[in-house]
């Protein structure tokens, strides 16, 4: 097998989107630079005109762009690919991070002509780290790629968690590290048992020859439980609220939007790419089942907190429990592949719009703690009027999570809501209607009490930087614009699926 | 005859791993993990995999257990040794242990026929780049990009690790790695074995294009001298500000990023070369990535700054 | 049984002691040490992957052990960050490290 | 020629495993540390300095004798530091008899 040696091949832009991230990283770290942000900002935002370029290609060829390393063809060399989904993925990845830097700005700008600090220089490496890591797990078609990929997101999202450096953020930090560890290693066990048994990591030549024996089934399974992990799903969510509660608003935002869906995704790509078709049943609700529990159990622990970051962030874990309804809908459809199916379609979306809500919430709530000096949710009377924007925000951003239109996350509900019926998924029905109940419970408790009178005595709130709202509010309102989508599978997310080349 | 010293070998392992999990104190279980290690680079010799046997003794074992023994060293006066969970929680555990090693072991048993691998197109293809170890044609060509991410995720952890200096401490220097009481032994072996060293991960890195070896069999030779120094007082921990550290753990992934970009030029690919210049390129790229190797395996060791930087 | 076989059962013994470890354990360094002992099981699978797919004049396959050379540095990478973590948060003033939930409100905005 | 050079490594090598198990033996019958580091060291020294001197007739160029003996060097180097930093701990936390 030659390598094939084609000049100028299209897929560059591929190979940009990882590495874009990664020279801005080396280059913070060895510049020693005062004000790193400098450097991050053009970096994100040259990540965000690849992403979109690559986005457009792939919807005007309609085609999947890809690129194979060095040449090599798998199953020796590794391919970059952008179907559909993952040019999706990466433009919106590179739309919240760059948002997300727009109004870190504000909390790790550096003094100018300073030496370098700590907090700036880590967040700023480590925010262009996740772009590189989400930006590989999108598009490496490798699965040990993928594992190397995991790492790189696990690398620079534990530090985030402890930047402020207390004793709880440490601890959080390390829970999160240990159940990403776990995870990971668990995965790998699984990369090394399909490598036992079909001689390959590529995802689209794997997906030819998988058949549906023990190895693979405990090679999968392995994968898919230690992904649970990573993805905090019910029971293994512990690590979840104490981490992304404890890091930075902006830090938190990414974590909660973006590094959770992740292995989300991977298990999207071996369930639907890998596994050898049909999926068996139980698996399917198995992993549903434990998705309705995340929605319920941590949707009521969403309500009982009294802090508004920990609220945000059970949230999270709830929300993230409807990606995993998807596994049964799909099954369910008459759809002749998944992705023609309004149950995979509803999922996809409700990532998306999911990812675009909760970091704008995180941002909102960060932003609200800054101007109330707190984040007791009992005591933010007052906050309407100190911070409209961001209460606004947070208001539209809970909107997409009850699933109330005209927010993208109605939309996803809505379609998941009926697939569920067609397929005649009763209690995955009513595990939404509960969940859209419980959520608008938790998000109307916090827009009530914003709108309350100040308590007496409470300090007069700070002034915050009406740019930083707008960011915040900017999120919110994509989360909103993507309600206005029509019912329907998209032809743009069908592009290049299936694993084909 | 062959396969008892593999049973015993595989004996002696499951002892030691029992060890680990099992003895009371922490430093013994780390003892026994170091043991376990040095254990493993015998079975990867009995694999036929040497490049791995030497990376396992080195990164796997020795520096792994270096990082373990001097966390047991400063935890040792305040953290208590943890009570285990009650029975319940203990049978469910081993149940749940038993189940997956039990399941790994049937697939284990029920290999696939004939056995799949890629050795023979590793072979097809490896005049391309010039190389005699097929390890190292993995490693830099055929899938160099996972290599390549790697380094981001060394850097990645050697910015994790600083991420952990007090705000007081950022910029100064790691705590001293100098043992409370001043050995000479230790002294002779600092000033006497690093020429040896260096010579030697010079050798290794070198070696890799063809024999067993190459940059992180080296990288951590070159590492080890380091911090011999570093244990020795005859070298001080760098303080974390300089530039010139910086650039050197900088220095190999800007390096092989790149050859990777030269590639498009060169030969159509990112990552790709043109097979009349693939081996200097890569031996090139090596040794970069060597000397990066070496600074970031010392400095993930030395851990994050423990005093403020100096004037 | 051939030499493959047997350190492949020798791996998935490895994996299962070291879960029962990583459950056991409720001090984070132990848990550190029982996470290196499923990584060496890991890796080992890539092992004997490697040595029954030896063919075209190699003893073994070159590709899962080039897989396994970035795993083990991966670890020591994550086995560094992890204690570094662990050290800084005694240092921070945390008399025990037991991984239980926090309660609700111990987290300061 | 080769067969008395054949004779010799498999008598030296011998030799030198049997240092090794006096050596084994001694680490795990004499009573306290520092006894058991003298028969370590001393055996082990022994032993691999005649297995290397076993094997260094089968060598098929001077580069691979000469690395043999670097082996051999090390090793000593090394083991006698080791055993020098081990006894000092020992000296150390056990006052001596």
């Amino acid at each position: 097998m030659m390598p094939a040696q084609v000049a100028a091949p299209d897929g560059v832009l591929l190979i940009l989107a990882l590495m874009l991230p990664s020279i801005g990283l080396l280059a913070i770290f060895v510049l020693g630079h005062s004000r790193p942000e400098r450097i991050a900002l053009p970096v994100l935002a040259a990540n965000l005109a690849v992403a979109l370029i690559v986005a457009l290609q792939v919807g005007h060829s309609g085609q999947a762009a890809t690129y194979r390393l060095g040449g090599w063809l798998p199953p020796l060399g590794i391919t970059l690919r952008a179907d559909g989904l993952s040019a999706a993925l990466i433009a919106m990845a590179a739309l919240i991070l760059f948002v997300v830097a727009i109004y870190a700005r504000g909390n790790f700008a550096s003094k100018a002509g300073g030496s370098e600090s700590r907090q700036p220089m880590v967040f700023w490496t480590l925010l262009l780290g996740l772009s590189t890591a989400l930006n590989t797990v999108f598009l490496a078609q490798d699965l040990f790629s993928l594992f190397v990929a995991l790492e790189l997101l696990t690398f620079s999202a534990v530090p985030l968690v402890c930047l402020e450096g207390s004793r709880e953020t440490l601890r959080a930090a390390l829970r999160y590290l240990l159940f990403a560890l776990a995870g990971s290693v668990l995965y790998l066990i699984g990369v090394a048992l399909l490598y036992g048994a079909y001689g390959t990591l590529d995802i689209a030549s794997l997906h030819q020859v998988t058949r549906a024996d023990r190895a693979t089934s405990i090679a999968l399974g392995l994968m898919i439980a230690g992904l649970m992990a990573k993805a905090a799903l019910f029971p293994l969510h512990l690590w979840l609220p104490p981490a992304h509660a404890g890091a930075p608003a902006p830090a938190s935002a990414v974590l909660s939007a973006l590094v959770v869906k992740a292995p989300f995704f991977l298990i999207l790509r071996l369930w639907f790419d890998v596994a050898p078709q049909p999926q068996p049943v139980i698996a399917g609700t198995m992993l549903a089942a434990l998705g309705a529990a995340s929605i319920l159990v941590c949707s009521v622990l969403a309500l009982r907190q009294a802090r508004l970051k920990l609220m945000v962030a059970y949230s999270t874990v709830a929300q993230v429990g409807y990606l995993f309804l998807v596994f049964p809908l799909v099954m369910g459809s008459e759809a002749a592949v998944p992705w023609a199916s309004i149950g995979w379609t509803g999922g996809v979306l409700q990532l998306v719009s999911h990812a675009f809500a909760k970091a704008s919430m995180f941002l909102a709530a960060g932003l609200i703690a800054e101007a109330m000096g707190h984040d007791r949710i009992d005591d933010l009377g007052g906050a309407a009027e100190a911070v409209p924007i961001s209460i606004a925000a947070f208001a539209l951003a809970g909107l997409s999570l009850m699933g109330l239109p005209p927010a993208g996350g109605f939309v996803a509900k809505v379609m998941l809501l009926t697939a569920a019926v067609v397929s005649a998924n009763w209690w995955i029905a009513a595990t939404i209607l509960a969940g859209g109940l419980l959520a608008a419970g938790y998000v109307f408790r916090v827009i009530g009490r914003a709108f309350a009178d100040p308590a007496g005595g409470a300090p007069p709130p700070k002034a915050v930087a009406r740019s930083r709202e707008l960011a915040v509010l900017s999120l919110a309102g994509v989360a909103l614009l993507l309600g206005f989508l029509p019912l329907q599978p998209f032809a743009y997310l069908g592009i290049g699926q299936g694993g084909m080349p | 005859m062959s396969l008892l010293v593999d049973l015993v070998l595989v004996a002696l392992i499951l002892m030691a791993a029992v060890w680990t999990v099992l003895v009371r104190d922490r430093r013994d279980a780390v003892i026994a993990f170091i043991v376990l290690g040095l254990l493993l680079s015998l079975v990867w010799m009995r694999l036929y995999a040497v490049d791995v046997a030497l990376t396992e003794a080195a990164v796997g074992g020795g520096a792994t257990g270096l990082v373990l023994l001097r966390a047991c060293a400063r935890l040792l006066p305040v953290e208590a040794e943890g009570r285990l969970p009650g029975p319940g929680t203990q049978i469910a555990a081993g149940l749940l242990s038993a189940i997956a090693a039990a399941g790994l072991a049937a697939v284990v048993l029920s290999p696939p026929v004939p056995y799949p691998s890629l050795a023979a197109l590793a072979a097809e293809n490896i005049h391309q780049v010039g190389l005699g170890n097929p390890v190292t044609a993995v490693l830099l060509a055929y899938r160099s990009l996972d290599t390549l991410l790697e380094k981001v995720v060394l850097v990645l952890a050697v910015i994790g690790v600083w991420a952990l200096t007090p705000d007081a401490f950022w910029g100064g220097a790691p705590g001293s790695l100098k043992s409370k009481h001043a050995s000479g032994a230790l002294d002779l072996l600092a000033r006497v074995l690093p020429p040896f060293g260096i010579v030697v991960g010079i050798y290794l890195v070198w070696n890799g294009a063809d024999h067993p070896g190459g940059t992180f069999q080296g990288g951590t030779v070159l590492a080890a001298m380091w911090l011999l120094m570093m244990m020795a007082d005859l070298a001080d921990p760098p303080e974390i500000r300089l530039k010139r550290l910086r650039r050197l753990v900088v220095f190999g992934p800007a390096v092989f990023i790149a050859a990777g970009f030269a590639g498009i030029f060169m030969s159509g690919w990112f990552l790709s070369y043109p097979p009349d210049y693939a081996k200097p390129i890569i031996v090139a790229v090596e040794a970069a990535l060597a000397l990066s190797i070496a600074v970031i395996l010392g400095l993930l060791v030395a851990g994050p700054a423990a005093e403020p930087p100096k004037r | 049984m051939s030499a493959p076989t047997l350190y492949g059962l020798c791996a998935a013994a490895l994996v299962g002691i070291g879960l029962f470890g990583l459950i056991l354990h409720p001090t984070p360094l132990r848990k550190v040490i029982s996470f290196n002992l499923v990584g060496c099981g890991a890796f080992l699978f890539f092992g004997i992957a490697a040595r029954r797919g030896a063919g075209a004049g190699f003893a073994g396959d070159p590709i899962p052990q080039a897989l396994v050379i970035t795993g083990i540095v991966v670890a020591f990478a994550a086995t560094a960050l992890a204690v570094a973590l662990i050290l800084r948060m005694l240092e921070a003033g945390a008399s025990t490290v037991d991984a239980k939930p926090l309660p609700p409100d111990d987290l300061s905005p | 020629m080769s067969v008395v050079l054949d004779a010799f490594t498999v008598i030296t090598v011998t030799a030198g495993l049997v240092f090794f198990l006096a050596g084994t033996v001694g680490l795990l019958r004499f009573p306290d540390a520092l006894t058991r580091l003298h028969a370590l060291t001393k055996a082990d020294n022994l032993g691999l300095g005649l297995i290397v001197l076993g094997l260094l007739p089968q060598c098929p160029d001077i580069t691979s004798a000469l690395k043999l003996i670097a082996i051999w060097v090390l090793v000593q180097f090394a083991g006698a530091s080791a055993s020098q930093l081990i006894a000092q701990f020992v000296r150390r936390n056990e006052p001596g008899p």
